[in-house]
């Protein structure tokens, strides 16, 4: 009998055999193939100029620490740029998670048949280029401009003087990346059912504890993938201080550019690029690993 | 005590109307809930007494749930009033009523072990840690949850398990007044009783009030001071569990309770008559009821009458299957155009095609309005 | 093969207007795609990662073409005997050969002169008048008086110039340790008084609205849109005197280039004549965005089509007197220290 | 339920999303009234209008082109990266597998990268590789950097997805295809539409990549970065108001569309 | 005929071992599921045959679940092999397999409507919509849902509701081999027995096999042609619901079909002996039953002797408390040390306090192995 089913198990061909692909794998596929054949080769690249002799094109041809020994000397100062940039980034995310959190809630629980509209007028906007929308403020808050001129013409003194100051890049940064922390967490406070949240309120909880107990976590996909989007997306900002800052603060970002462009420093420009992408991945992989969303959401 | 239930929303001076003896933890005046067109809850009027265990029962979909959900505060009342120790509360949120819901849909939190879910409540109000611990492993004992199942993941939990995980939850929380919403369904004979007895001990134990929706006739029966009969988002009957058995206010209850014999009689000069003309020996003539009325007799009381023996009421058939019911077993009995239906222990003398004679006696007749 | 009909334009702001290219491709026939970017070294960026494939033309400053791009085998040789009596129409000082159209051997012609003009600083003439900026020159950027008014160009390799001028010191030559430290001290004093650091749009814009009243770095080619715009009080200055020789200003030359593409196409070359026509020049100095001289202006046909408006707004009643106190954009030769000098200087801004 | 307390926050969410919302429209309207004045500088009040600009705008060839390649990138861009993170995120937060804490790390790089360093890389590639830098190899960079993005966007969504939905159509005899249709597809469909915007977003308005991997077919942020620095004019923001105003045609005119249809279809 | 069941996996020789006399539709050889450390399901060998009923019972956490969703495909298992009609289908998926699953959490589409969950399995095979809506509506029909339900969205359903939605969407897939994870728990008592009849009268028709999981004794008695016993992951008993009844494997499986009474008993020279050295008359002598065994006594026969009436064993006690249990009562009878219980119809004559007799016959007491 057991040969006897053995034997009828091969002739049904419902079982599937040979190399089984597990459906994870199968799925990433696509992406996985698009960034090895999109971004491996990218990432060798700049990794050799990073290593390459300074100031040279010499890629893949010298291998030196040198881009790195000047990028470490103690008298090089652009560890203030990247200090800037992680310092903005930060402020950036703790800000918008702030500034979008309520909008997010009331666009899932509150605005009801309004809520696809009002989500849909923030994002009118977004078609216009960040550079332009920045502008826009320039033109808002420059001296005779729309606020100045406005309060002038009612007889006020005029403005303040906003304009080309620390505070405006950090302005400007809330402003471009408010919808990659809007929408993530929109989507995020989406999955959390209401039925939970009542059971919640009913077991004796106040807003603050349902908020932090319930809500927080299993809204936590939305909220730490927005998080993560402007936090990156921050830490490489260049536009904000260019247009809104008056360059008052030089990004990361900024230093890249140059050594690329005015200085035709290729691999020292590497070099930057690549400790930037060591400190951003480093610190996100960090903040993310605590806070381990498949741990958060019990899937493992 | 059976309340006559008004189903009409009361509109104008509503709390004075019913002003009850005992001070009740929880009245409801016309309560209604309506989704769209269609009234969940159409005209409750009920008062639950400090201290009472009453269970809900009701077909499926006639708005038990919805009515608990009102109570708890998930769910604001379309019309009518609700009432806690005479405060009105229908527009005061969950958190604060000192009640407490076992969802029917459980409501657990899934990013949480199971020792987190039954310690949020304690988690609210504060308590240390280990005190909190402590509490979970004792509620979990008491629900027979194994001490390992502390950190265990609740979403790996098998549905048994979860639901008493729920239950846990709210004993922890432990407020005046707990509604359960079919609590044990999920569970084994086993489990189901030793739970019934944990609950009715508590309560005893406790004094608090408790309301309890359940598809069991016979843990309504068991655990309760009342039970109320839902119907169609109507609460058609509440009163002590023997009075909802022996004196069911309409067909509809008595019928819920199990299925029975029925006789559509009308009471001619010489006393209650069949449609099929057939004379009719009922118990006295209750108040109340119409000259038509409807002849309810259980199939436990309906019997086989043992050839020559005296009965007030004689019915000759054959019989058509039987069934084993675990203890005890169903006859059908083919008589005329009709099926009849009995029930005898187990072990009886009778089986599939024996010519019978069942009968009941006049006590045993319930007689209805409709 | 096959590119008779198509021809690629990496330039400055100016070539890639339709005003310019119109009337070429509908006379070829042709499929004319022109990139305008805003400095030069990206440019030679793009040619570097490859796209020499791509381009036919590219128009950059003076410097760049012989001292980079042609070491770098990134240009090719214009056929000398049908360019150089272009040379001949143009004003003056573009007299064949002219220097920065030629190889430093001298022996190639690598690009073809038009858009030129004096780049030194920019003043609202109601705040700074026109004789204390030509007087004071560099000083200006020194004095504690203007700090908080002025702003800075954002134009690295042009900053760099600017600095060792305020800091007196010519800036296209090798410099001692004590020149550098001179121009790093500098270079903190001037970007911490600036108010801003920004494009010619805001700049412009800046001036305009009375944010600040001078900047640094810039010319007729930043400022030339204010002024069509009507404010005249807006000024393009060249100081008197300076430390380059006793020249007080800087000035560019935009060479235009035949890429070194394997399959160049054949409409490069006739592009470069196109654009020598008089009416095209004009087109050229007045095409959307910037307006500037151009060398063919020595050519009267192609004078004549300036209008008093127009030679108003790229200050032609003293563009030879101030190219004349102006010494042509150089490469510096310890330029990548001084710009890692005047970038930590930046970062004191913060 | 609703205790005072939460008709007090419900107000001030209200007036809070109000108010963002305000601000997020305010230097709209500020370039839209610079994209109106006559004058390229813009001094506040107004005092001459123009449509001058509009014109220009509305009658340049080149921004027509520009209009034209910038739409096609991002279409290709959208459709490709929402079906790639589709994928991609069932495979961040769905399966369980071997590799997927390697995968939901590496992932994340691209859009560690600071995207001029990636595209100018990319650039040095396709030269290397004898590809021509066009619209296309644009499309291949964006979807470098959007990909991850897009993943990460669905992923929200899928974390919240019951997987024994798509366990009870396989065993009601479903085929793969036939549950991501029928059930997959459309619980993630407010994922999906989230990611797709995002995918066009950022592809519409990325010039980072753009600059250096789209050869000789220039995008409309390339065009406004060269504009900004150096050739300002009031088509700048003119091209802005146009770009608001198309968006919120295209995309309530659609909605519209949509709930007439939805609404015919319940009807009948 | 009862299986003996062994309980370990079976390593070699697997499937040899158990050679079953009708083709059996599904046959399961030492399966075995592991989550982490522990085995949800542990050894289990079975065969289902074809067109028969079986119902599975057992705690809660007893791996019934589990079981299901290997045989339904949703899981392999960690050990052992499935056949289906003889071919291994551990690895065959779920669509491939001609079985369907009502899930113990419904798993119903939350963004269809009632109608178009229903229709889902016969949208996958292409039937035309018409077609397809009137079946839908005969499905809803037979669950009793009413038509209005078509277009209502599912969510919105209550318990019951959505329950019978679950069920009406696996009878549209109509597989060969039906699975049902306790589909009636939500029900109320007359719906119950109305589905209970539809899933009877289908099967019957039908000639399908259907596997199914609940924890209403009663059901499992009524509805199966063979009742599983399962605990902690093991099979315990299989056999027809009288074998289960009157012959349970062990102590285990009669007391989880109701509580019992229960002696420690022990073979001595002059017969069984119970603990406290007191004779008992058993009937026979069971095979396989060492000297030491358990005496089970079912409440239902155990009985009120009256004086002076023969009985084969009686026990003199106190009535110590009494319950209704709906058509009977439950008396516990308090003798000795111990408390027995009674099961007997309402309306006796004794009550609580009551010096009574109770007793029962050899023929009725079940022996044991542990
Ligand atoms: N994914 C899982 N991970 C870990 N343990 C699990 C998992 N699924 C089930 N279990 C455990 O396996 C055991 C059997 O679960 P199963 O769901 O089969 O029980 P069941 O017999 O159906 O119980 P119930 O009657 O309560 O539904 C339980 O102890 C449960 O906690
Ligand atoms: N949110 C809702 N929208 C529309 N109808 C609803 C909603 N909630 C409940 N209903 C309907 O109201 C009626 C009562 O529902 P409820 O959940 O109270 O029933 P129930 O008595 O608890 O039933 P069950 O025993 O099946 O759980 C049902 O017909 C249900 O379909
Ligand atoms: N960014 C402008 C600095 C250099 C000035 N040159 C203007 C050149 C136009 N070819
Ligand atoms: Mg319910
Ligand atoms: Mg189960």
């Amino acid at each position: 009998m057991a040969v006897a089913i053995e034997h009828q198990s091969q002739t049904v061909d419902t079982s599937p055999k040979g190399i089984q692909v597990s459906p994870g794998l199968r799925a990433s596929g696509p992406v996985v193939v698009l960034l090895g054949l999109g971004f491996l080769a990218p990432l060798l690249t700049v990794a050799a100029y990073a290593f390459a002799t300074p100031k040279s094109f010499d890629a893949f041809r010298s291998f030196t620490l040198a881009n790195f020994a000047v990028i470490f000397d103690p008298a090089n100062t652009v560890w203030t740029s990247f200090a800037w940039s992680i310092a903005y980034a930060v402020a950036t995310v703790v800000l918008l998670a702030i500034i979008a959190y309520p909008i997010a809630y009331g666009l899932h629980r509150l605005f009801g048949k309004w809520a696809g509209f009002v989500s849909v007028l923030f994002v009118f906007p977004l078609f216009v280029s960040e550079n332009v929308r920045l502008y826009g403020w320039v033109l808002f808050f420059i001296k005779n401009g729309v606020l100045d001129g406005a309060l002038k013409a009612l007889g006020f003194s005029g403005g303040p003087e906003l304009l080309y100051t620390p505070g405006a890049i950090l302005f400007g940064m809330l402003y471009v990346y408010l919808p990659f922390m809007l929408f993530p967490m929109t989507l995020g406070i989406a999955m959390v059912p209401k039925d939970l949240i009542d059971a919640a309120r009913d077991l004796g909880a106040g807003r603050f504890m349902i908020w932090r107990e319930v809500e927080l976590p299993l809204a936590m996909p939305g909220i730490l993938i927005g998080m993560l989007l402007t936090f990156v997306l921050g830490a490489g900002a260049i536009a904000e201080s260019k247009i809104l800052g008056g360059q008052s603060v030089i990004t990361i970002a900024q230093d890249i550019e140059v050594a690329f462009t005015y200085a035709q420093n290729w691999p020292l420009g590497s070099a930057l690029a690549l400790i930037l992408v060591v400190i951003v991945s480093g610190l996100a992989l960090t903040v993310l690993s605590k806070l381990d969303l498949d741990r958060i959401l019990g899937r493992r | 005590m059976t309340l006559a239930v008004t189903s009409s929303a009361i509109a104008a001076e509503p709390l004075a109307s019913a002003v009850p003896q005992a001070k009740p933890v929880l009245q409801l005046v016309g309560v209604r809930k309506v989704f769209g067109e269609f009234a969940a809850v159409d005209g409750v009027n009920v008062d639950f007494k400090e201290g009472e265990f009453v269970s809900i029962v009701g077909p499926s979909g006639s708005g038990k749930t919805t009515l608990l959900r009102m109570l708890a505060g998930m769910e604001g009342p379309s019309e009518g009033y609700i009432t806690l120790r005479g405060n009105l509360i229908n527009d005061v949120p969950a958190d604060k009523r000192p009640t407490c819901l076992v969802f029917q849909s459980l409501a657990l939190f899934p990013h949480k072990t199971v020792g987190e879910n039954i310690e949020f409540p304690l988690k609210v109000r504060k308590m240390p840690p280990a005190e909190r611990k402590a509490r979970a492993l004792e509620l979990m004992r008491m629900v027979r949850l194994p001490e390992s199942y502390y950190g265990k993941n609740v979403m790996r939990c098998s549905g048994g398990e979860k639901q008493r995980v729920a239950l846990a939850r709210a004993f922890a929380y432990d407020p005046d007044v707990l509604f359960f919403d079919e609590p044990l369904s999920a569970l084994d004979y086993k489990l189901k009783k030793a739970l019934e007895k944990e609950l009715k001990d508590l309560h005893r134990v406790s004094g608090k009030t408790f309301v309890y929706i359940t598809h069991s006739l016979e843990e309504a029966m068991v655990m309760s001071d009342r039970v109320g009969v839902m119907s169609r988002g109507k609460l058609v009957q509440i009163g002590t569990p023997e009075e909802i058995y022996t004196k069911p206010a309409n067909r509809f209850v008595a019928e819920f309770f199990g299925e029975v014999n029925s006789f559509e009689v009308r009471r001619g000069a010489d006393g209650w008559k069949a449609a099929d003309g057939k004379a009719l020996v009922v118990s006295g003539l209750p108040e109340g009821v119409s000259d038509a009325a409807t002849v309810i007799v259980r199939p436990e009381t309906m019997r086989f009458v043992p050839t020559g023996a005296a009965v007030d009421n004689a019915i000759q058939g054959t019989i058509y299957n039987e069934y084993s019911l675990g203890s005890r077993m169903q006859y059908q009995v083919h008589a005329g155009e009709r099926i009849y239906l009995v029930e005898a222990p187990r072990g009886g003398a009778v089986s599939a095609g024996d010519a019978v004679t069942i009968g009941w006696d006049a006590a045993d007749a319930i007689v209805v309005g409709d | 093969a096959g590119r008779e009909k198509e021809l690629n334009i990496l330039c400055w702001e100016g070539y890639n207007s339709a005003q310019v290219l119109d009337p070429f491709r509908s006379s070829k026939g042709a499929t004319v795609k022109a990139e305008s970017l805003t400095n030069d070294p990206t440019m030679i960026n793009r040619l570097r990662a490859g796209e020499t494939r791509i381009w036919d033309l590219i128009n950059v400053n003076n410097p760049w073409a012989r001292k980079v791009m042609a070491p770098a085998g990134l240009i090719k040789p214009l056929p000398k005997a049908e360019f150089e009596p272009y040379f001949d129409t143009m004003l003056p000082q573009f007299k064949s050969p002219y220097r920065w159209a030629m190889s430093d051997d001298g022996k190639d012609l690598l690009g073809m002169a038009q858009r030129f003009g004096p780049y030194s600083f920019v003043v609202n003439t109601d705040k700074v008048s026109r004789a204390t900026a030509e007087e004071q020159g560099w000083a200006l950027f020194a004095d504690p008086a203007l700090a908080g008014k002025y702003g800075i160009l954002e134009s690295d390799d042009w900053n760099v110039f600017g600095i060792f001028m305020v800091a007196g010191i010519n800036p296209f030559k090798e410099h001692t340790d004590a020149e550098m430290k001179l121009f790093s001290e500098t270079a903190e004093k001037v970007f911490k008084g600036a108010k801003m650091v920004g494009d010619i749009a805001s700049l412009n814009q800046a001036l305009v609205s009375g944010e600040i009243d001078l900047h640094l770095t810039g010319g007729t080619y930043s400022v030339s849109p204010a002024r069509a715009d009507g404010y005249l009080n807006l000024r393009a200055v060249t100081p008197l005197k300076g430390p380059i020789d006793g020249k007080g200003g800087i000035s560019w030359i935009e060479i235009t280039s035949t890429v070194n593409n394997p399959d160049l196409s054949p409409l490069a070359t006739e592009f470069l004549k196109y654009v020598q026509q008089p009416e095209v020049a004009h087109t050229v100095a007045f095409a959307e965005g910037t307006f500037n001289p151009v060398s063919q202006m020595g050519n009267k046909k192609c004078f004549d089509l300036f209008t008093k408006d127009e030679l108003e707004a790229i200050q032609w009643d003293s563009l030879e007197e101030e190219m004349a106190r102006s010494a042509e954009y150089d490469i510096v030769p310890d330029y990548e220290k001084a710009l890692d000098l005047m970038t930590a200087a930046k970062r004191l801004r913060g | 339920m609703e205790t005072r307390a939460q008709i007090r926050t419900r107000f001030a969410i209200r007036v809070w999303t109000a108010f963002v919302l305000l601000l997020v429209y305010l230097p709209i309207l500020c370039g839209a009234l610079a994209g109106l004045t006559k004058g390229r500088y813009f001094v506040f009040p107004v005092k001459v209008f123009s449509g001058e600009w509009w014109e220009k705008t509305l009658s340049s060839l080149e921004i027509q082109t520009l209009v034209h390649n910038s739409l096609l990138i991002a279409v290709i861009v959208t459709l490709v990266s929402v079906l790639f993170a589709f994928f991609g995120a069932l495979a961040f937060a769905r399966y369980e597998w071997k590799g997927r804490k390697l995968y939901q790390k590496i992932i994340l790089l691209p859009i560690f990268f600071p995207q001029p360093v990636l595209g100018l890389a990319l650039l040095l590639w396709f030269n290397a590789l004898g590809i021509n830098p066009s619209w296309m190899t644009a499309v291949i960079a964006h979807l470098v950097w959007i990909v991850p993005v897009v993943t990460l966007v669905i992923a929200i969504q899928v974390y919240g997805f019951d997987p024994t939905l798509e366990e009870a159509a396989r065993d009601l005899g479903a085929s793969r295809w036939f549950i991501l249709r029928e059930v997959t597809l459309p619980i993630l469909w407010p994922g999906i539409w989230s990611g797709a915007l995002f995918a066009f977003l950022l592809s519409w308005g990325n010039f980072p990549l753009s600059l250096y991997t789209a050869g000789v077919d220039s995008t409309i942020p390339k065009w406004l970065y060269s504009k900004m620095v150096a050739g300002y004019t009031p088509m700048v923001p003119a091209l802005g108001t146009m770009s608001t105003l198309s968006a919120a045609a295209l995309l309530l005119g659609g909605g519209l569309i949509g709930m007439l249809l939805r609404r015919r279809r319940a009807e009948a």
